[in-house]
């Protein structure tokens, strides 16, 4: 229990067993489909992109859950920052990201999104991925195997059927404030277009 | 006797033409349109071949006078000298049917009279004058030039309307007047074959294309080269195929070029590279051009298809099955460069400097007219069955079955314009109401550039616009690439090389001095007198 | 090869396939257009540069190979570290952009000629350029970022090393003892 | 009514001039105008026949059938036309005495029926023609001029050694006796007879092999001096090499060689014109393209093809003399005759003339040049001869490509110069173009007449003696 | 009755399309020795999609484009006759015929390919031409082999052509026809090495890049029902059609089958290569087919 990043996961896991059970049935019947249906924008950011190609593949073969990969952000539910985040990377991650439809959620792979990890020191990465983007799921390691990974996709499955308002992409939208001064912090002069923007897109 | 004033192509050419002629009542060169309609007038009214021949002579120099004002002095001289030559074969032809019939009036021809070399010798010459006017291959270097030079408005003039005068002069000569000939069934085959070559070279040069015009140049030698084919047939159904398609290929490019006439005036650029992203600046125009391009490749649900569907049907009843995947095979190439039509001007980002114009109001009217006979023709795609029967009927051909005017008959099968036309509504509309139903809520981009760009975000200078690029592939296909790369204009270049290599020869020899222009005469005395002697 | 090189500049065998000379930054380019012309190192691999802070100055090496990539001839050009640009190799060597953006961009050399040394991995970098050894990679960090809690207790690894071997050392030892 | 006015009248205003120098411009539109009148009046007094006898062999005789009077409204119109067209340019004294000398020369070759009038008025027109030359004054008209008087002195000589062999084989003079008696001659001198006839006009002809010197004579000299050589010279001469060769019976392969000369001269002439940048050089080749297409029509000695030959120089000479006029008001404009001119002026009426007239050059529908064209190849298509047909046909794609060259004018262009053109030359040229369209619309009362005086051409107008 | 068997027609088609495509996913797995996803994963996949809670749109042509390729997609659903006898589940058949079907075809995608290209993204239009370059060639071997079968009938009539396979199929009786057809198919079917239109790795997704949400559903949708609709053509062209349900499920699910494992063992065409080879080798074999004919 000394690394850091245990209490958040631990948080993140109470969480959503602390849910009571109080969707109807047709909510419980949308969230068993999103749950059993992840399609995964893998964002190779870092050397965790290498544990990717086994989990997809015929060793781990992760389609079995129901997850498969796409190539776009517009079709992805799920976005997989693998390792270290530079900010020059990571504008390009928010960018995915904001260009997901919504419910859409985050999986930090490897420590280096969690503290940093080896490179905790350098600067540039960035520490800490839920500064700026809301992480749904932790999955630690240097790099974590794709049990872990396979693992951390049950996690999820778990928290996506439990059908949390604290789900990070409503604390996107919600605590956006933050997240944008974050960003902005980081990214100075050169930050993205504003995502807020594009929240108030008018139905057809 | 066949009166071809009396059918329904003569008064839609003449209405058609009068149309695209109206926004330019105040303009200078309206005497020179005037009588490239006289022209025309001349040509379906005309009782004799010689006034057959003033018509279609009349109709060129009308066209080069009114060409004259916007195109290059090379398009220009490939223009007038092309249709020359086309007219100098067809005055060849009517040269030599005078020296068997003794006449130049339809009434006295009878073909039945021609001996075999002559009937086949008056074929070959006519054929010559209906290629170069329809631009089939080797004869077409005229076309694509003066399309995308003339002014936006004569571009659909020439193809709407006269592009279709070499399927006219053919239907004439070869249909009415000279039926009974006894031309080489081998000519007709030669000639079916040429029309589908060039409709599938033509369509391979439209794709790659970057000028609008050029483009629909192209598209326009390709439709006519079906014609040509379905044509050689000598067929009832395939005469009334033949005109379905010049029907609804006159309505189609008037539509399209007026189209691009207004996108020119909007926004005065000729380019797909330089265009794009028009879709919501000019909505009315971008739904125009679809009906236009839909029909043009031929979709069921708009006119295009029923020609089609009739010309296939026609190659099938001949059961000439490899001519029909040829036309097809064409016919479904015609697809990208259709695409490559709409995309390039109205779909894509926009080009970031904007300037736009407004377009004349009076270009909109022979779109939404044509667009609205294309839908209905979808719909009822029997209705000018019955006009297009006249000719054949006149000529002894076996009309078309027009009973229900919503179903389309020919002998290898039918289809029902309504029930299509139904069936896709009612699908349409549930599943557009499926989707706005749905649980999902549709939230628009508020920035076009919002695209999704492997997480760049495209700035507003960077070209996104692929329109211009399309069709590059088609280079590096082994077998069309030698087609795009070859072009019959350098072989009429080293003829007209040869031709003031041989000129300069000819014209030193009048630049010789008294002295020596004496001599020469002397030594002709001399050697006429020994040689007379 | 070798023989045009030891003749005309003072030549140091650094390994078997390895050379070096010095050059001067006013004689390099007349250099290495030498070299290119008259020697097989015709390519531009890499272009290095190292900060001799003590000695106020940044040493530049410019590596050329030769075709068959079997030997090397590394050039070095001392340059004070205030007075930092160099002339451009772009010319020369259209690789040397991207090399001298780089640079540029850690060093904060300029390049005269080259026109992209815009940002290359820093995207709107306004510190001190950060392979400089006066940049304090850590109290960057400490500013810029914020740190997970817990990362602080954190042990220095090689003592925490140590600890761990002598406890399992020890370990070992009482079972064996009893 | 005398056919001696032609002659007469012209003369006597040559002679009457020292008593109205300062007015010579009018009498001479007032002479051409009233010759016009007087041919015009000899229509339905056709034909007609005049002498003054001087001496048997030397008589004057003339005459005036069909086809002669056919060429004489032409000539005298073309004269009243190019007249007119001076009119504006005030009083030209040396035009004056050559154009009327001109006029002289060749309505009395049409006219006169015996080898020795035919000879005298041979001289005049070829002098007045010189003059008409040297008309600019400058060293390239001179040399022109020059040039012309070597090569028709040349012809003259040819012609006279021809009429001298007749004269001393036969003793007689007059065509018609001639006609009747040529066939007494011994054939080798028949031959060389013809021969020299032929060398003589052909040279003035300006047919293939004789006619080298054309192009540098017509580019020496005036525009407006072009159209009259084209129009009148050249059409007199070709008149009465077929006029004797049709009188005397000249054997099918001499008649074949005639054609075979007609069509190298029109293929030759058309080739040179393609490369060439000269307008009026252009013009003068299209000239003898179109003298070659009437050589090779008048050969067949067909009824049809003759009286179509007939029409194509009626219609080739309105429409040479309207190109012509056009040019020469350019070329006192522009000081130039470089076929770039047409590009740099705008003058719409202008332009339309001269395309209009380019039209029915090349016998393009719906001008009166086109009747012509489409009569011949009929014919030629009704005598089988397809070759020539097609001949006719590919050579004039030749034609057509420089002829359209010239018409690149109309294109819209900037550093353009606006020309005036001055009302009276716009209805002289607007006049000569309604007449091709006229005719060309309406071209049976022409072709009547055309038929009318091949057939008389053809039948061998004996005038009894 | 009519209205109750087009919906009946629409829901065969529909659910053995996404069994079929279940079935794609499960047996490529299987080749690729994985154990796959669940048959009614792609179904999942659909639904999920139809109920993600946004989906981005670039305007009014965008939104129509997926609607356009779906009513395409019922259209042939509808247009091709499932049996080859009796009244029920002949849907529009005789309203339309081959050569209706034929374009019918190419209607949906060329609608899609406006909602593409209005989206401004070029890796969608990349994609929309790599298909159209394909489809030159693709066509071109199904059309000889269908104007082999038309020919052949003396009809382009889908009853007329199944009744003239009723003593031999054509599949047998013009084998080099049904060689090329079948070629061509597993083009149409965007199986490998034919699906060089929305390769990931090289055009993001080709097309589909900008759709998300339900337009994606829609797509999804109409894609399993067009699938089914190729493969009732070729049964139909080829195999005599079916007489009854189970036939056409068991003739239906042979080709599919065949089709899925030869796109599971082939690497993919480049745009070039594939029109290239769909040129030389099926387009010859039913040039030969014809001759022969």
């Amino acid at each position: 229990m000394d690394e850091g990043f245990i209490p958040y996961q631990q948080s993140l896991e109470d969480e959503e067993q602390s849910i009571k059970s109080t969707q109807s049935v047709i909510e419980q019947a949308i969230a068993w489909f999103r749950a059993h249906s992840m399609f995964v924008l893998a964002y190779g950011t870092g050397c965790g992109a290498i544990e990717m190609p086994p989990t997809f593949t015929s060793r781990y073969d992760i389609e079995r859950l129901g997850v498969v990969g796409v190539a776009t952000p517009r079709q992805a539910d799920i976005l997989i920052v693998s390792g270290y985040c530079s900010p020059k990377t990571l504008k390009r991650v928010i960018r995915s990201y904001e260009q997901m439809s919504e419910p859409k959620y985050i999986i930090g792979l490897g420590s280096c999104t969690i503290n940093g990890g080896m490179y905790w020191d350098s600067y540039n990465t960035i520490k800490k991925l839920d500064d700026f983007l809301p992480v749904d799921m932790y999955v630690n390691g240097c790099m974590p195997r794709p049990e872990a990974l396979i693992e951390g996709f049950v996690k999820l499955q778990e928290k996506i059927r439990a059908n949390s308002s604290e789900a990070g992409y409503i604390q996107y939208r919600t605590r956006y404030a933050h997240y944008r001064a974050n960003q902005e912090r980081l990214f100075g002069t050169q930050v993205q277009p504003r995502y807020e923007e594009n929240f108030a897109g008018m139905n057809l | 006797m066949f009166h071809f004033e009396a059918t329904l192509l003569a008064h839609l050419f003449f209405g058609l033409s009068l149309l695209v002629i109206l926004p330019l009542l105040r303009r200078r060169d309206l005497v020179l349109h005037l009588l490239l309609l006289l022209s025309l007038g001349i040509l379906f009214y005309a009782s004799s071949l010689a006034t057959l021949f003033i018509g279609w002579e009349m109709m060129g120099w009308s066209s080069y006078f009114i060409l004259a004002s916007s195109a290059r002095v090379a398009t220009l001289q490939r223009y007038i000298l092309f249709n020359l030559g086309g007219a100098f074969a067809l005055l060849g032809a009517i040269a030599l049917l005078y020296g068997f019939m003794g006449s130049l009036e339809y009434r006295d021809i009878d073909a039945s009279l021609l001996p075999p070399w002559a009937m086949n010798a008056i074929a070959l010459l006519l054929f010559v004058a209906v290629f170069v006017k329809s631009g089939i291959i080797g004869l077409h270097d005229w076309v694509v030039d003066s399309y995308s030079e003339a002014t936006p408005l004569f571009s659909a003039i020439l193809s709407a309307i006269l592009s279709k005068a070499g399927i006219y002069l053919f239907i004439v000569m070869f249909m009415v007047l000279l039926k009974e000939g006894a031309t080489e069934p081998l000519l007709f085959e030669i000639m079916a074959w040429l029309g589908v070559i060039t409709s599938i070279v033509a369509t391979f040069k439209a794709i790659s294309q970057d000028e609008m015009r050029r483009l629909l140049a192209y598209s326009s030698i390709a439709q006519i080269g079906y014609i040509i084919t379905i044509l050689a047939l000598m067929q009832g159904f395939a005469l009334e195929a033949a005109l379905y398609h010049t029907l609804i290929h006159t309505l189609i490019k008037l539509l399209l070029f007026m189209n691009i006439a207004s996108i020119i005036a909007i926004t005065q650029k000729e380019r797909f590279s330089e265009l794009g992203g028009m879709i919501y600046h000019a909505p009315v125009l971008f739904l125009l051009l679809v009906i236009g391009i839909i029909a043009l490749a031929g979709m069921p649900l708009l006119g295009g298809f029923n020609s089609k569907f009739l010309i296939y049907t026609a190659l099938l009843e001949e059961k000439r099955a490899l001519l029909l995947g040829a036309v097809m095979f064409s016919s479904a190439s015609a697809f990208l460069y259709c695409y490559k039509l709409v995309y390039g001007i109205y779909l894509g980002q926009r080009p970031q400097e904007a300037s736009l114009h407004v377009s004349p109001k009076s270009y909109y009217l022979p779109q939404l007219l044509s667009a609205a006979l294309l839908v209905l023709l979808a719909l009822l795609p029997s209705l000018p069955v019955g006009y297009l029967s006249v000719i054949g009927v006149e000529l002894g051909f076996a009309p078309l079955d027009d009973s229900n005017l919503f179903i389309l008959q020919s002998a290898f099968g039918s289809f029902h314009g309504g029930a299509l036309m139904g069936a896709f509504g009612v699908a349409f509309v549930a599943l557009l109401g499926l989707l706005q139903l749905a649980h999902s809520k549709a939230k628009k981009v508020k920035d076009p550039l919002d695209i999704s760009y492997c997480g760049e975000v495209p700035r507003s200078e960077t070209n996104l616009h692929f329109g211009y690029g399309m069709g590059y592939e088609l280079h590096r296909i082994s077998f069309i690439a030698p087609l795009l790369r070859h072009h019959s204009r350098v072989l009429w270049d080293r003829l007209s090389l040869i031709a003031s290599d041989f000129s300069a020869l000819l014209s030193s020899l009048y630049s010789l001095s008294a002295q020596h222009v004496t001599l020469l005469a002397l030594l002709l005395f001399t050697l006429l007198l020994l040689g007379g002697q | 090869m070798m023989s045009y090189l030891e003749e005309h500049y003072e030549l140091i065998h650094k390994t078997p396939r390895l050379f070096a000379l010095h050059v001067t930054r006013e004689q390099l380019l007349d250099t290495l257009h030498q070299i290119t012309t008259h020697t097989s190192f015709d390519t531009l691999s890499q272009l290095t540069c190292t900060d001799w802070i003590e000695e106020e100055r940044f040493e530049l090496g410019y590596m050329l190979t030769n075709a068959l990539r079997s030997h090397n001839l590394m050039l070095k050009c001392s340059i004070a570290r205030d007075k930092v640009t160099m002339p451009s190799l772009a010319l020369l060597f259209a690789q040397a952009e991207v090399m001298e953006r780089e640079l540029h961009e850690m060093f904060g050399i300029g390049f005269e000629g080259n026109e992209t040394l815009y940002d290359f991995a820093l995207e709107g970098w306004c510190d001190i350029p950060p392979m400089r050894r006066e940049f304090d990679t850590l109290a960057y960090v400490n500013a810029h970022y914020d740190f997970r809690e817990g990362r602080e207790d954190n042990l220095d690894v090689k003592e925490e090393i140590k600890k761990r071997k002598a406890a399992a050392k020890s370990a070992k030892e009482t079972p064996s003892g009893a | 009514m005398s056919l001696l006015y032609f002659v007469l009248l012209p003369l006597l205003a040559l002679f009457l001039m020292p008593l109205y120098r300062k007015h010579l411009h009018i009498i001479s539109v007032m002479l051409n105008l009233t010759l016009l009148t007087l041919a015009l009046t000899c229509t339905h007094t056709l034909p007609m026949v005049e002498r003054v006898a001087v001496d048997l062999p030397f008589a004057i005789t003339f005459v005036l059938e069909r086809a002669s009077w056919l060429l004489l409204t032409l000539f005298t119109l073309i004269m009243s036309l190019v007249s007119l067209y001076h009119l504006r340019y005030g009083n030209d004294k040396a035009l004056f005495v050559a154009s009327t000398m001109l006029g002289v020369g060749v309505s009395g070759l049409i006219l006169s029926h015996d080898l020795f009038n035919i000879y005298i008025f041979f001289e005049i027109s070829s002098i007045s023609a010189y003059l008409l030359t040297a008309l600019n004054q400058d060293v390239k008209a001179y040399g022109g001029a020059i040039r012309y008087m070597i090569v028709g002195a040349f012809a003259s000589l040819f012609l006279l050694l021809g009429i001298m062999l007749i004269y001393l084989s036969i003793g007689v003079l007059d065509i018609g006796a001639i006609a009747e008696r040529f066939g007494l001659i011994e054939p080798r001198l028949q031959f060389l007879i013809l021969l020299s006839l032929f060398i003589g006009f052909g040279i003035k002809a300006e047919l293939f092999g004789l006619n080298f010197w054309v192009a540098d004579i017509y580019q020496a000299s005036r525009s407006s001096v072009g159209s009259l050589f084209s129009a009148l010279l050249s059409k007199s001469y070709l008149f009465v090499l077929f006029h004797l060769t049709y009188l005397l019976h000249v054997s099918p392969s001499q008649l074949f060689f005639l054609g075979l000369i007609g069509a190298l001269t029109f293929v030759a002439a058309e080739f040179s014109a393609f490369k060439s940048h000269e307008s009026k050089r252009i013009f003068a080749f299209s000239t003898l393209g179109q003298i070659g297409i009437i050589t090779l029509a008048l050969s067949y000695a067909d009824a049809m093809l003759s009286a179509a030959a007939l029409m194509l120089i009626l219609t080739h000479a309105v429409a040479k003399t309207a190109l012509f006029l056009a040019l020469d008001l350019l070329e006192r404009h522009f000081h130039s005759s470089h076929s770039t001119i047409f590009a740099r002026f705008h003058a719409p009426f202008l332009m339309g003339i001269i395309a209009l007239a380019g039209l029915s050059l090349l016998g393009i529908p719906p001008f009166a040049g086109f009747v012509a064209k489409l009569s011949i190849l009929t014919g030629l298509a009704s005598l089988e001869a397809y070759g020539a047909v097609a001949l006719i046909l590919l050579i004039s794609l030749i034609e057509a490509a420089y002829l359209f060259r010239l018409l690149t004018g109309f294109r819209q262009g900037t550093g353009k110069e606006r020309l005036y053109v001055a009302w009276s030359h716009k209805l002289l040229l607007g006049f000569m173009v309604l007449l091709l369209l006229g005719f060309g619309l309406m071209p049976e009362p022409l072709l009547q007449l055309c038929q009318a005086a091949a057939a008389s051409m053809l039948g061998g107008n004996h005038v009894p003696l | 009755m009519l209205l109750l068997d087009l919906l009946l027609m629409l829901l065969i088609a529909y659910g053995f399309g996404f069994l079929y495509y279940g079935l794609y996913r499960n047996l490529s797995a299987r080749v690729h020795g994985r154990f796959g996803p669940s048959l009614a994963q792609s179904f999942s996949d659909s639904i999920k999609l139809f109920v993600k809670e946004e989906s981005t749109t670039f305007g009014w042509m965008f939104y129509l484009g997926p609607v356009i390729m779906a009513s395409g997609a019922v259209l042939n659903v509808l247009f091709i006759p499932f049996l080859n006898q009796g009244e029920s589940l002949q849907g529009l058949s005789s309203y339309g015929n081959l050569i209706v079907v034929l374009y019918l075809m190419v209607l949906g995608p060329l609608g899609n390919a406006l909602g593409v290209g209005s989206s401004g993204n070029p890796f969608g239009v990349m994609g929309v031409t790599r298909g159209l370059t394909r489809l030159l060639a693709l066509e071109l071997p199904f059309y000889l082999a269908a104007i082999g079968v038309m020919i052949d009938a003396g009809s382009a009539d889908f009853g007329i052509i199944m009744q003239a396979q009723s003593t031999q199929s054509n599949m047998f009786a013009h084998p080099l026809l049904f060689a090329a057809a079948f070629i061509s198919f597993l083009g149409f079917m965007g199986k490998s090495p034919f699906d060089v239109v929305g390769a990931p790795q090289e055009v993001y997704s080709g097309p589909a890049t900008e759709f998300s949400g339900k337009f994606l559903a829609l797509l999804m949708s109409q894609s399993a029902m067009f699938s089914f609709a190729k493969l009732l053509l070729m049964v139909n062209l080829f195999w005599g059609g079916a007489d009854h349900l189970g036939e056409l499920v068991a003739k239906t699910f042979v080709l599919f089958v065949a089709a899925t494992f030869i796109g599971s063992v082939y690497a993919r065409f480049s745009t070039v290569q594939s029109v290239e080879f769909l040129i030389r080798i099926p387009t010859l074999l039913g040039i030969v087919g014809l001759a022969l004919l």
